[in-house]
């Protein structure tokens, strides 16, 4: 993954260099410069099929992972909002202790605090054998711990996985 | 009065309640935890005020305090937890 | 004559080094430069007694004044020459006095400064000259005194002789610079010109009186006279030298300086009359009392002094010479018995009069010389003393009280006389006092040669000292035809009869001593109230109450100081406020209410609700969590207000100071209850005080503030000229760079002093 | 604080606030920022840093350079000599170790020398306008700009070493602190 | 019809919208803060409405302001956001639960006691250690021992 | 906000004088802070408020156009920050270390070495 | 050498041996060679400094360039420079003593560069022409005093210190409150523009000058610890080892004074009626409080720190009465007593570094197995008691004429008493520790502590260095006579020296 560092900053160096001359025919606005940002890494990432197929294949992916990631969020952010406006409370707090694939120090913590981030689910510790990590979740659908696990393992953990191999 | 403006206001109104809602929290606590998680808050709401404040203003120099307030904000907490951790170990 | 004190100072600093070298004869070098100053003064003589005032100046000081002005004439030169010569003689005395001592290297520095400051006093004609020599004899008097300073008596005398005389020193100093004020004059002879100006400027009251005090303190008049019999603690020389012969008369000898500025309005003349009968008559009683040798002699001289000085207050020509014959007797037979005494003490261990019988066999050249000199003192025909005696009574026969205390002080020397001269020596006795050791050449050979003079004076009254003196009483009175003509004999006149009068009630009295002596303790209970026993109680009463009071003040307790400091601050705030303000314009205050944003005033009361709490909270995180909500709302003020580089400052300090105490905390303080109990309300007050003040100063700068100049100049050079948009910066590193300089200074150095603090343990022997 | 979620964030996160610091360092003229701030930014970096792993790792992470050195041999060219010493210290800084033909040495930026570094600048960057025969701090700026760093001048570099200097201090805080 | 879209209007508007999202969600989150029943609960819902309020304001300030500058700041603090609170938020957690603040009575921590009993946690919890409550001051009037203090 | 600010800033110094004439060492710290902090707003306030207007100079201007802040408080005022920080900072280690040495947080307790006697 | 260099020189010459310091910072005896060398090149440009403004009456530069009113202002007249340079001469003296009489320890742990640094702020609020820089350097000047007076860490130290950093952090904030207040009120923060606005009758804030300057008369009132504001001396001077404390107390309220003189004649004189009586009376319980409490210690340090107060009395009293000769006798005054003191406080040190105790009580004998010490003694306590011809003389007579002339009786009258009371302390501290026989019980648990006789000579170089100065300003006081009233002259009249500001033409391009 570090070719899309390098590849924001070629592109943004580009940018740079051709809003720097005068008489620049697209007005220099945010979205423009988003849009031609955004045009400059497609190629780029296109490009970079002949000489990185690794980047080529997981750069999409990190794109849907964004993607879920958002929808997670606000669904969840929605979830507990409603919780908040409304006198009852519909959570069933649990403590997980959910089962690791992920080994390396990157890959852990990008996963505690991606689980973090999502409303209603809060890393509280890993053990020390880094083999679980024990999540307060609010939402238990159906009361169903294993099921609650599986989707977590299936929905953030692969994807990270499949990120940083 | 534009829309922009009048959605501005509102907004520094609700965010005034946001800080007032923390502060009670702070208040009442009880454990310490609490009070830096109202404190936390305190911070974001601080910084969505710089925000509001910078569009009012249409001044972008303040938008580097958010930075600065964003990037630093959660040493505070870190440091509180540090020092709980020091004193019970 | 500068020189010559040079020379004075220079063999002063010579005398340990010398002793250092040459031992015990470093006597040798010091007698012959007090000889050779006596001579070198002797030269002055032809000029002097033609009448000439020799002038000698050299600019030391003139923006103040003071320069190193001069002047010979007759009162110069006879204390001069007295003070040289017997310089001289106690030096040489001294060195057998005090022949074992390994201090007298020091002995001869302190004696010789104080002769050269004694010379240098006399000579000065410039006041301010005078009275450094003045301080200076003052000075060397106190290690003088102070000699044996093992013996506790010894430095208490010395100290109190020293604070006695420095308090007259210092009025002695207001009095010559209001006396310099009122004539535009630094000198005496410039003074003695503008007498008029003096005598009736405002200042001449107040004037006289701290000269008086001066020049009292100094010569042991009352009520001051308590310290000279203190000071018999010093080694005998010193008692002779600077307690009858010469300082004491320093005072004296100033005031017959000042005679001729001040003399003329009666305060002057009835206030030296005053203190000097009464000084006078209370030495002369209390010199009876005593059985101490020393004592003895000590209040015989506050006797003669005051004699002196009512001599000096009666201020006729007759009164002047009989003060100016008087002075020189009573030098030379005071001297002579107090020399006499030092060996007495100095061969048998004692200076107690009813231990001491019949020594006259044992120490005989001792023995003649107290007779000498006693007969010289009780004013026996042919010594000096008789002449001084005749005249002293021949100027106060139209006063019958001055003629009684003149009668009465005779008495009394009289019968100390017959002591001295007679009891102690000659006196046959059943128990001879032992003699421990054999007096030497160098303690008979100094009392002999002044007894003799007094003598040989005596006897060429009129063609010997009566020139000298007649220029001395020309000084005095500021009279250039003065005339003194001395005579031994005035033949068989009322005075004559007076003075055979006075010897035989000198006699009867010495026959009644014993009874006295055995009565004096009765009379002890008297004492508690004379001035010293005065001085003790409030030099205790001093320091107990000081210690108290500073102890009350200085409590050591922080917040006491804080309290005294901002009650202070407040005060004169809300003085000048009160006085100079012009108010706060309310209505306007009230109409800027309305540009209050909602905001503003949440985060406003927060920071208020969060001061509340801090007051309330007894938990050191959560106050520390409270400041971090105190400081970020006073950074969001920052911002609301167009400070961005301050509000981005603030934010960051609070984090690094909250991480500062964190890494602290567990070190520091617990929040162990600890009310203010006492006095808090107090203490809220004293706040809430300080904190309306600073509201309503602020309040009322915000009123009166005007635009500033630098403002612009700022916004308009700090892109054109220091080339950066950011104004605040660019006066930070540009415009006011040195402020920022001085910044980091301060924060480096709270660096190394918070490393030192933390890692630095003397104790442990820390190391960087 | 033994939690690898903290300090994994903080290990990556350390570089970027340090970049962050210079960027709001040298913009500072022009924008909020300047020395102070960009080296309390900086500084507290460092104090994450210390937080989540201990003052001595953060020592030996940014504070101390390991410098290999190698005697050169006969068979050795000069270049290739040459050549290797700057790989060694530069992109190859492991292999030395595993080979015993290798010395090392350990240079350490103490926080002390930083602060006397950053005061040195500070004061020398005055010193300039005096050489220049103007007064004490008379800003002498270069032609041109760098971009992003904007215009070079004396004031910049002075504004540098406040930067040095508060580094220097909080550091020196912090590591003594934290060695209590 | 381009020619008639006021786009600085349009800009305005998405710019409010987002930024009103931005702040009820903050709203929320504050009055979350306020009635939810344990500091665990509070924890993991709260920070993370705050910042994806914080986000959706600042994405509406980018708007508003339309420019790359601006954009990259914002983008640069929704970036930090998103990295530093999550990190507060677990390490707060961590401490408060390695501490016994005690947990909302209905939560339910069967998974749990293995951690607890590995980190000697299993003693009951201890309110004193966090709370100035009213009662441990009236006894430190009482009898001025220890305040009730975190140290 | 001209006239309620000073209220603000007045109340703060009166807090840091209260605490500061705590015998609680901690108290005087926060004491220490809170009057550091009054005294930078204090001049902050009293150097004028000017409502949004920074002191920096648009990137179309050459030179800074009204309304804008004085920059001169402000600059004052970040000096004396910092200076700030850095007496505190010292401060707070010396407490610690009394109260280290003394083995005790209150301040009359120190008094045993007392100046006067 | 060009006038803006030799302003500079005083501050850059400490800041840059600090920093030589601080690269040795392993290396203790590099560092006293630094410091050395630093301390001689401050003297020699203090002397320089001097020298010019004896002929230029007043020289000033514009940092930066940027012209008077805008940027900040060097400058130098007769009083700065010669506070200078009677600072670089203690600095000298207090440098040669801590080589043989400070521990290693604490001279390892920073103390040559904080000594320099400590220079530095004193040469910065000496010569500075700006309020705001004014107040920069005295937190300079202060931090080091922080950092020195606590180095060591003693149980005293620490106690001393923590009283210090309290009580003068809240003068520094009702300074910073002052400068803000001048600021708003006058706009501008140049010495010399404020001194000729605050000389136009019709400026419209000049009712409010006195209110201002209540801020700066407790502000610096504080710092130079006049009554009731001294509290903070007595409780922390006497506890730090000799080289530090001879130093601070031989400077720095000398330096508060200073300031006190400079604006309460530059800048605060539109309410003289109203300052002068109360200076009047503050000059008179400082004196009289500052003895009292001297008179009532039995330890050698406290007594000499009490007395310290009682001196700024002196040397407030010439400001009080505020003619020429007035406060060239305080300028006078200042001096010798920045001298003396220092050489006092050196003096205990050695008699300290044989016996090993500042007590009055335990000492003893030192007369008769120190005489060189003694004979030091003896001149510098009687130059403090104003002994005639010694160097206190002169400015006690300058000040009581000046007094009695401008009709301040009692004033004057207080003062000679106090010099009276100090007659008596001096010659306390003489009878204890010189005359008196130590106690048998105490002798050999005196002696006992091994003495290095060499050691000790080295220490009496200082004292007698400073000695020879106290002696020439007594015996040929002439020269600083007339560099006092050229200086008092200057303060009065300020119209050369805000022209010479005003009008530098050192400015841009
Ligand atoms: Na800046
Ligand atoms: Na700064």
């Amino acid at each position: 993954m570090k070719l899309l560092l390098i590849h924001i900053v070629v592109a943004g160096a580009l940018i740079y260099a051709y809003f720097r001359q005068p008489g620049a025919l697209i007005p220099y606005t945010a979205l423009s410069t988003a849009l031609l940002f955004l045009l400059l890494i497609i190629f780029l990432w296109v490009s970079s099929k002949f000489y990185n197929r690794s980047y080529y294949r997981k750069l999409p992916k990190l794109f849907y992972f964004l993607l879920y990631f958002l929808k997670e969020l606000f669904v969840a952010n929605l979830k507990i909002a409603y919780d908040i406006v409304t006198p009852h409370y519909r959570m069933q707090p649990t403590l997980l202790a959910l089962p690791l694939n992920a080994k390396t120090d990157l890959e852990i913590s990008l996963l505690a605090n991606i689980i973090s981030l999502t409303p209603g689910t809060l890393s509280i510790d890993i053990s020390e054998d880094r083999s679980v990590l024990y999540v307060h979740t609010l939402y238990v659908k159906h009361g169903d711990v294993e099921q609650l696990k599986r989707s977590i393992k299936d929905g953030f953990e692969r994807r990270i996985l499949e990120l940083t191999a | 009065m534009s829309i922009l403006h009048v959605t501005l206001i509102i907004s520094m109104i609700m965010l005034s309640i946001c800080l007032l809602l923390n502060a009670i929290r702070f208040a009442i606590g009880p454990t310490l935890p609490d009070r830096i998680t109202a404190f936390d808050l305190f911070v974001a709401n601080i910084i969505g005020i710089i925000i509001i404040y910078t569009e009012l203003t249409d001044n972008e120099d303040f938008i580097d305090v958010a930075m600065v307030l964003s990037l630093f904000g959660f040493l505070g907490s870190i440091s509180f937890a540090y020092y709980i951790m020091k004193i019970t170990k | 004559m500068f020189y010559a004190l040079l020379i004075g100072i220079l063999a002063a600093a010579a005398a340990p080094l010398l002793f250092r070298a040459i031992g015990r004869r470093v006597v040798v070098p010091m007698v012959l430069i007090a000889l050779l100053l006596f001579v070198y003064y002797c030269t002055f003589l032809p000029q002097v007694l033609q009448g000439q005032n020799l002038v000698e100046q050299y600019s030391w000081v003139p923006e103040l004044g003071i320069n190193l002005q001069f002047r010979m004439d007759g009162l110069s030169l006879l204390f001069a020459l007295l003070i040289s010569f017997f310089g001289a003689l106690v030096m040489l005395y001294a060195s057998g006095y005090l022949h074992n001592d390994r201090l007298l290297g020091r002995f001869y520095l302190y004696l010789t400064l104080f002769m050269t400051a004694m010379l240098g006093l006399v000579t000065s004609d410039n006041i301010f000259c005078l009275f450094i020599s003045w301080e200076l004899t003052s000075i060397s008097s106190y290690l003088l005194i102070g000699f044996k300073q093992a013996d506790k008596n010894a430095r208490t005398a010395a100290w109190q002789a020293l604070l006695v005389t420095g308090l007259g020193g210092l009025a002695l100093m207001a009095g010559l610079i209001l006396i310099s004020i009122s004539a535009d004059s630094y000198t005496f002879s410039g003074l003695t010109e503008q007498r008029q100006l003096v005598q009736q400027h405002i200042f001449y009251l107040p004037a006289v009186i701290l000269v008086l005090v001066g020049c009292f303190t100094k010569s042991a008049q009352f009520p001051f006279h308590f310290w000279l019999p203190n000071a018999m603690a010093a080694p005998t020389p010193v008692s002779a030298y600077l307690h009858s012969a010469t300082m004491v008369k320093a005072g004296i000898y100033l005031l017959a300086r000042l005679n001729p500025v001040l003399a003329g309005p009666d305060v002057w003349h009835y206030a030296l009359m005053a203190a000097g009968g009464i000084t006078a008559v209370l030495g002369a009683v209390l010199a009876l009392q005593h059985t101490d040798l020393k004592a003895i002699l000590a209040y015989t001289t506050i006797s003669a002094l005051g004699l002196l000085v009512t001599m000096l207050g009666l201020g006729s020509e007759y009164a002047v010479k009989a003060m100016l014959v008087f002075l020189l007797a009573h030098a030379l037979y005071k001297g002579t018995l107090f020399l006499v005494t030092g060996c007495i003490d100095h061969s048998t261990g004692t200076r107690d009069l009813q231990k001491l019988h019949h020594l006259g066999p044992g120490m005989k050249y001792n023995g003649w010389a107290a007779s000498l000199a006693a007969l010289s003192m009780a004013g026996v025909f042919p010594f000096i003393g008789f002449v001084g005696k005749e005249l002293l009574y021949e100027s106060t026969l139209e006063s019958l009280l001055l003629l009684a205390v003149n009668f009465i002080a005779g008495v009394a020397f009289v019968a100390v006389a017959i002591i001295i001269g007679f009891r102690v020596f000659w006196r046959k006795a059943t128990d001879k006092t032992q003699l421990q050791h054999k007096a030497g050449f160098k303690l008979y050979f100094p009392p002999l040669v002044l007894a003799g003079i007094g003598l040989l004076l005596g006897v060429l009254v009129s063609s010997v000292p009566s020139p000298l003196l007649q220029q001395g009483a020309r000084a005095v009175l500021a009279d250039e035809t003065a005339k003194l003509k001395l005579s031994l004999w005035h033949g068989f006149t009322p005075v004559l009869g007076l003075s055979v009068l006075t010897i035989i009630a000198g006699m009867l009295v010495y026959s009644f001593l014993p009874a006295i002596h055995t009565r004096v303790t009765a009379l002890q209970p008297v004492y508690k109230y004379g001035p010293n026993a005065v001085y003790h109680k409030l030099f205790e009463q001093f320091l107990v109450k000081a210690k108290a009071f500073i102890l009350w003040l200085q409590d050591g307790y922080l917040r006491s100081y804080v309290m005294y400091i901002m009650l202070f601050f407040c005060g004169l705030l809300l003085f000048t406020l009160q006085r100079d303000t012009p108010g706060i314009n309310i209505t306007d205050r009230i109409y800027q209410l309305q540009e209050v944003r909602l905001y503003e005033l949440v985060v406003l009361f927060l920071v208020i609700a969060a001061l509340v709490y801090l007051l309330g909270t007894r938990s050191r995180l959560t106050s520390i969590v409270v400041m971090g909500l105190i400081g970020y709302s006073a950074a969001l003020f920052y911002i609301l207000f167009g400070a961005p580089d301050v509000a981005i400052t603030q934010f960051l300090i609070e984090t690094l100071t909250v991480v500062i105490f964190v890494l602290l905390l567990h070190k520091l303080p617990a929040f162990t209850y600890l009310s203010h109990q006492f006095k808090k309300y107090k203490f809220i007050a004293i706040s809430v005080l300080f904190g309306s003040l600073m509201t309503y100063v602020m309040l009322l700068v915000q009123q009166q503030a005007i635009p500033s100049e630098l403002k612009k100049y700022y916004g308009k050079m700090s892109y054109m000229e220091a080339h950066g948009r950011n104004i605040v910066n660019v006066i930070l590193v540009d415009f006011r760079g040195l402020d920022t300089l001085g910044e980091i200074t301060v924060l480096a150095v709270a660096a190394l002093g918070i490393f030192s603090l933390l890692r630095l343990n003397p104790e442990k022997g820390g190391k960087p | 604080m033994r939690t690898i979620i903290f300090a994994t964030a903080i290990r990556y996160l350390t570089p970027v606030f340090l970049l962050f610091s210079v960027y709001i360092l040298f913009r500072g003229h022009n924008h909020p920022g300047g020395g102070f701030i960009g080296g309390l930014i900086g500084s507290i970096a460092f104090v994450f840093h210390v937080l989540a792993h201990g003052s001595e790792r953060t020592v030996n992470t940014y504070f101390q350079l390991t410098v290999f050195h190698q005697n050169r041999q006969e068979n050795h060219s000069r270049t290739k000599y040459v050549w290797d010493l700057v790989g060694a210290n530069t992109w190859k800084r492991i292999q030395p170790f595993k080979s015993a033909s290798w010395q090392f040495y350990i240079l350490r930026v103490r926080p002390a020398y930083m602060m006397a570094t950053g005061l040195f600048i500070a004061v020398t960057s005055g010193v300039v306008g005096l050489l220049r025969g103007q007064s004490f701090m008379a800003a002498w700026w270069m032609e041109g700009e760098i971009p992003i760093i904007g215009a070079i001048g004396t004031p910049i570099l002075f504004d540098t070493g406040v930067y040095l200097l508060v580094l220097g201090m909080v550091l020196k805080l912090v590591f003594t602190m934290s060695k209590e | 019809m381009a020619g008639t879209i006021d786009w600085v209007l349009v800009k305005e508007i998405i710019s409010c919208v987002f930024i009103l999202t931005g702040v009820i969600f903050m709203l929320i989150a504050s009055i979350g803060l306020l009635r939810f029943p344990d500091f665990y609960i509070r924890m993991s819902a709260i920070t993370k409405g705050a910042t994806l309020g914080l986000g959706l304001i600042l994405l509406g300030m980018g708007v508003y302001f339309n420019q790359p500058g601006v954009m990259l700041k914002v983008l640069a603090i929704i970036g930090f956001t998103s990295i530093t609170a999550p990190v507060a938020a677990h390490v707060i957690g961590r401490t408060a639960v390695q501490n016994r603040i005690s947990f909302w009575p209905k939560t339910n921590l069967k998974e749990f006691e293995d951690y607890i009993t590995k980190e000697h946690l299993e003693q009951p919890i201890n309110h004193d250690k966090y709370t100035e409550d009213i009662k441990e001051d009236i006894r430190m009037e009482m009898g001025g021992g220890d305040d009730a203090d975190n140290g | 906000m001209e006239t309620l600010l000073p209220l603000m800033v007045g109340s703060l110094f009166a807090a840091g004088l209260y605490f500061i004439l705590h015998r609680h060492l901690f108290k005087v710290i926060l004491g220490l802070i809170l009057f550091g902090l009054a005294t930078n707003l204090f001049l902050f306030v009293v150097g004028g408020l000017t409502r949004g207007g920074t002191a920096i100079i648009n990137k179309h201007e050459k030179v800074a156009v009204e309304p804008y802040a004085d920059p001169v408080p402000q600059a004052l005022l970040l000096t004396a920050i910092v200076i700030g920080f850095g007496i505190q900072a010292f401060a707070i280690v010396l407490i610690r270390r009394v109260y280290q040495t003394f083995k005790s947080n209150n301040l009359d307790e120190l008094r045993k070495e007392n100046e006067a006697h | 050498m060009p006038s803006d260099l030799l302003l500079l020189l005083p501050l850059l010459i400490p800041l840059y041996g600090a920093l030589l310091c601080l690269m040795f910072w392993q290396k203790e005896k590099w560092q006293a060679a630094m410091a050395g060398l630093a301390q001689v090149a401050w003297l020699a440009g203090s002397a320089f400094l001097l020298q010019r403004v004896w002929v230029q009456d007043v020289v000033s530069t514009q940092i930066g360039n940027w012209p008077a009113p805008y940027g900040i202002t060097l400058v130098a007249d007769v009083f700065s420079a010669l506070l200078l340079l009677a600072g670089a001469v203690i600095g000298l003296a207090v440098y040669l003593f801590s080589l043989q009489g400070l521990d290693v320890t604490r001279r390892r742990f920073g103390y040559y560069p904080l000594l320099l640094l400590l220079q530095m702020g004193v040469s910065g609020v000496c010569l500075t022409g700006d309020l705001f820089n004014l107040y920069v350097w005295f937190e300079v000047l202060l931090i080091c005093c922080f950092a020195l007076l606590s180095l060591g860490s003693t149980k005293g130290q620490l106690e001393g210190t923590l009283k210090y950093v309290t009580i003068n952090f809240l003068a520094s904030g009702l300074l910073l409150t002052g400068v803000g207040v001048v600021y708003s009120l006058f706009g501008s923060l140049n010495l010399a523009e404020l001194a000729v606005l605050v000389r136009q009758p019709t400026h419209p804030n000049l009712p409010l000058l006195s209110m201002a300057s209540i801020f700066f008369l407790v502000g610096f009132g504080v710092k130079s610890a006049i009554f009731p504001l001294f509290f903070w001396l007595p409780a922390s001077y006497h506890t730090p080892p000799i080289a530090i404390s001879a130093f601070i107390a031989g400077l720095i309220t000398k330096v508060g004074i200073y300031t006190f003189i400079r604006l309460f004649t530059l800048i605060f004189v539109s309410d003289l009626g109203f300052l002068l009586p109360l200076l009047a009376i503050l000059s008179g319980l400082t004196m009289l409080v500052g003895v009292i409490g001297a008179a009532a210690q039995t330890d050698f340090k406290k007594i000499l720190s009490f007395h310290i107060i009682s001196q700024i009395g002196y040397m407030l009293m010439g400001l009080a009465i505020y003619t020429p000769l007035a406060i060239a006798g305080s300028i006078f005054f200042i001096v010798h007593n920045i001298l003396v003191k220092t050489n006092l406080f050196l003096i205990s040190g050695v008699v300290a570094e044989r016996y090993r105790t500042f007590s009055l009580k335990k000492l003893g004998d030192v007369y008769l197995e120190q005489p060189i010490l003694a004979l030091l003694f003896l001149v510098s306590a009687l130059s403090l008691a104003g002994t005639p011809p010694l160097s206190g003389f002169w400015g006690k007579l300058m000040l009581a004429k000046a007094g009695l002339t401008a009709g301040n009786y009692i004033l004057v009258a207080t003062s000679l008493c106090v010099s009276l009371v100090t007659l008596f302390s001096m010659t306390k501290i003489w009878n204890e520790v010189f005359w008196k026989p130590k106690a048998q019980s105490l002798e050999k648990k005196l002696t006992r502590a091994p003495v290095n006789l060499f050691r000790l000579r080295q220490l009496y170089l200082p004292v007698i260095l400073l000695l020879v100065f106290i002696l020439f300003i007594g015996v040929c006081a002439r020269p600083l006579v007339q560099l006092s009233e050229r200086a008092a002259n200057g303060l009065l009249h300020i119209e050369n020296y805000t022209e010479t500001v005003l009008t530098n033409n050192n400015t841009r391009k």
